[in-house]
């Protein structure tokens, strides 16, 4: 049974870090990563890793989807004035 | 003399011979200099640029060489590799990802065969 | 026990309080006292360090304990502190990286007048410092990796610290990118040796060295990281673009960076692995490089217009030299003959050269730095008839372009000697490639000289005037060192050079130290 | 055989964050695959410690377990963890600024230095 679960969060994992790649929109893609994150840390917690576990629950999935989302928001906002703000100029 | 002497175990160098041969250089020059004529004259016409007969440009600007200009015929002789070389710098990030993947499996290859 | 066996924990430590004291100076008075103070201080911790060494030998510090391991009570012994490990090479790397650095920070005094966040700037420099410090006196592979990526970091928000110009920014992401990955690739290969060894003690592992496809595997990712943040061919895209983007101070600090990494490898190439590499796969693949290197980045220097940039496809080739030199000391390793034939004259040449370019390469980036902050541009083709104007600037430079071309009495052409003669044994070819690299090499700087200090003078250069004291001063520590290097060949060859090639060289003390006779 | 998954679950997203990084072409994608390397790399290193049966290496909590899995690893990955937070806010703030100088995120763009 634990070894049945054990398999479907590594199975989880990877198509987790697949959709992050996959995904053209970049907010799923970076709430992907974040779940990649998570389920990472519930495998360290598996490997008897609880203090890494942790660390990463709280630095890889919080923090850095906190700073990822930041700079998705910063990238749609600031332009240099007179460029246009229009978000699907580019693609 | 064995001050300043470098053996590199098939011959050997040294530094004071070289330098007294460039003071020895710069002596002879200053001797040559001091034949020179003495009747020149600041402000003259002798301190006017020749400039084959043409009228001197007054920004240097116009009479300088520019870097880009240097070597020109060694680049033009060699502008096929020059080519070759210059488009492996793209600038794209990816590109220079890409080389660096190369490299590694080729030193893997190298050295894990 | 005296004071001075702290000195590889001092060296490190140093920088960094330094790092964290500078950002909370207020006035750039004091915090340019404060910037120098401890730059000095440093250089001095790192000469103290290297004159210890010399005199003591090996010099192995325990971090917060007296020995390095732990014996259990069923009687076995296991590695488990961070230790610090100088030999006669760290010690050597150090003095000479402390140098340039003093030098170019020196320099940046005065530039950092014209900033608003010097702190920031201080701060960085200061990380920068003990990161590369600490490459050069860790004895332990994950914290060889902590301050690669302490470096890296540094060095990332250095080099884009004009951020306004999108140039910078656009080098400073290349490089951070590429650099993240090989780091990565870096901690794999630690994993994969701590896998098999169970320690992360250089010495240790050193020791137990059994090659097999797994430490191979781990090699090959050590050499392609180091050898991309040293900038070797084909490897060295970002190099140009970084140290031609950042400013001019940084620059000449990131040379010594970069041969740092060098450091690395090398330490790895010949003491964790040593002879229990067999083969000459690893000497070739490090002499192809270093072929590479020069030639490539002396053939794209030809046809530079930017200065700086011109001058960092030149820090590519001589990186060249350096690895070809060492790479041929590894070649003869395994064989004590052609040890004394050629490869221990190849070592020299390429350890004198490690020293030689941080000095004249960086007193390079900083006539070009001098160059900029007097005219607002380094690029060649704007500039013109600057000798009259900037007189030591013009013989600065001057020095410098004749040591790295290798002119006779400068201190360039002893280390290129060494590696020329000793290359020649091996395959004439090698020779042959390192001479037209120096000729190519002399020929890019007379483009610099001729465009940039000879000629008419411009219009628009009128009111050009030579650069504040500070920056002369930064300028001359390094032209100083590059005469008294070449004055002085005997004495430097015989008490920096070889006891450093000697220490590399020789695996058994290096292990040694650290183990003594036990495990 | 189980204690081999975790390890290609490794090699999997190895993979996967070097696809990201060689063939997407914006720059946020890229940092994402340089995230997913890290968190690999991270996983190796845990794996790496791992034993089969082993307890947690915290001496009061083992209880009377004989067998505990290796403490280095998991030191080096709180540190690695770290290290690439910093990192990855490093990779974010220059994104930012190239995106304010360049008004784009395509990686083919980004090439005003060359050659």
């Amino acid at each position: 049974m634990m070894d049945i679960a054990h398999i479907a969060i590594l199975l989880m994992i990877v198509i987790s870090a697949f959709f992050a790649i996959w995904f053209d929109n970049l907010l799923n893609a970076v709430i992907s990563l974040c779940v990649m994150s998570l389920l990472i840390s519930l495998e360290f917690y598996i490997l008897q890793a609880p203090d890494v576990a942790i660390a990463e629950a709280g630095i890889g999935a919080g923090l850095t989807t906190a700073i990822y989302i930041m700079a998705l928001k910063a990238c749609r906002s600031s332009r240099w004035p007179g460029k246009g703000n229009d978000k699907n100029e580019r693609s | 003399m064995v001050l300043g002497t470098v053996y590199t175990g098939f011959g050997f160098w040294n530094v004071y011979a070289w330098v007294m041969f460039f003071a020895l250089g710069a002596l002879i020059v200053l001797f040559l200099r001091s034949t020179g004529r003495g009747d020149y004259e600041k402000g003259t016409y002798q301190d006017e640029v020749f400039y084959g007969g043409n009228p001197v440009p007054q920004d240097g600007e116009d009479l300088a060489v520019p870097a880009s200009s240097s070597y020109w015929g060694f680049t033009k002789a060699l502008s096929r590799f020059y080519d070759v070389l210059v488009s492996m710098h793209t600038g794209i990030l990816s590109d220079y990802m890409g080389i660096l993947v190369v490299t590694v499996a080729v030193i893997s290859i190298l050295i894990l065969l | 026990m005296s004071w001075q066996v702290h000195l590889p924990a001092l060296v490190v430590s140093v920088p960094l309080l330094g790092a964290f004291i500078s950002i909370a100076m207020v006035k750039p008075r004091l915090r340019n006292l404060w910037f120098a103070t401890i730059l000095v201080a440093t250089t001095i911790l790192a000469f103290l360090m290297w004159r210890y060494v010399a005199i003591n030998g090996t010099l192995v510090y325990v971090m917060g304990g007296e020995r390095w391991n732990l014996t259990l009570p069923s009687g076995m012994t296991l590695p488990i502190r961070i230790i610090m490990e100088v030999d006669a090479f760290g010690a050597f790397m150090a003095l000479a990286g402390s140098i340039a650095t003093l030098a170019s920070g020196l320099f940046s005094v005065r530039f950092l007048d014209r900033v608003n966040d010097g702190n920031k700037f201080v701060a960085l420099f200061f990380l920068l410092f003990a990161g590369m410090l600490g490459l050069e006196v860790t004895g332990d592979f994950f914290n060889f990796f902590v301050f690669l990526e302490i470096a890296s970091v540094a060095s990332f928000g250095l080099i884009a610290f004009w951020r306004d110009r999108p140039e910078a920014i656009e080098a400073s992401f290349k490089y951070a990118v590429l650099s993240t990955f090989v780091a990565l690739i870096f901690l794999i290969g630690v994993g994969i040796l701590y896998g098999v060894y169970g320690t992360l003690n250089m010495a240790a592992i050193a020791k137990n060295m059994q090659v097999g496809f797994l430490e191979k595997l781990a090699l090959v990712l050590f050499i392609v990281s180091l050898a991309m943040k040293s900038g070797a061919v084909p490897l060295h895209m970002w190099e140009p673009d970084a140290y031609g983007q950042a400013p001019a101070g940084v620059s000449c600090f990131l040379v010594v960076v970069g041969q740092a990494s060098l450091y690395g490898m090398f330490r790895i190439a010949f003491s964790v692995y040593g002879q229990a590499f067999e083969g000459n796969v690893l000497a070739w693949v490090i002499i192809v490089l270093g072929l590479l290197s020069m030639f490539i980045g002396v053939i794209m220097a030809v046809i530079q217009k930017e200065a700086k940039r011109l001058m960092a496809y030149h820090c590519i080739s001589q990186t060249g030299y350096m690895l070809m030199g060492i790479g041929l000391g590894l070649l003869a390793l395994s064989s004590s003959q052609a040890m004394s034939e050629y490869g221990f004259t190849a070592m020299k040449g390429g350890i004198f050269h490690i020293i030689n370019n941080a000095m004249y390469k960086g007193l390079l980036f900083l006539t070009a730095g001098s160059l900029f902050y007097a005219t607002g541009t380094t690029n060649l083709n704007k500039l013109g008839g600057l000798a009259r104007k900037m007189p030591y600037t013009t013989f600065m430079f001057a020095v410098a372009a004749a040591a790295i071309a290798g002119l006779p009495p400068f201190n360039g052409f002893v280390s290129k000697l060494l590696i020329y003669e000793s290359s020649f044994v091996v395959h004439p070819f090698l020779a042959v490639v390192a001479m037209v690299t120096s000729i190519l090499t002399l020929a890019s700087f007379v483009k610099v000289f001729q465009s940039g200090f000879l000629g008419p003078s411009r219009d628009d250069l009128n009111n050009v005037r030579e650069v504040p004291l500070s920056m002369v001063v930064g300028m001359m520590v390094l032209c100083v060192m590059i005469i008294s290097l070449s004055m002085m060949p005997n004495w430097v060859l015989a008490n920096l050079i070889e006891p450093a090639a000697r220490d590399l060289v020789n695996q058994a003390s290096y292990i040694q130290a650290v183990m003594g006779s036990g495990l | 055989m189980i204690n081999n998954i975790p390890m290609l679950t490794v090699g999997a997203l190895f993979v996967i964050g070097l696809y990201g990084v060689l063939f997407k072409r914006n720059i946020i994608k890229i940092a994402i695959a340089v995230s997913i390397i890290e968190s690999s790399t991270n996983l190796f290193l845990i794996v790496l410690g791992y034993r089969t049966g082993g307890s947690i290496p915290v001496y009061t909590l083992a209880g009377e377990f004989k067998k505990m899995v290796l403490p280095t690893p998991q030191a080096l990955t709180l540190t690695a963890i770290v290290i690439g937070l910093a990192t990855t806010a490093l990779l974010l703030t220059l994104i930012m600024l190239l995106y304010k100088h360049y008004g784009t995120l395509d990686v083919h763009e980004i090439r005003r230095l060359r050659g």
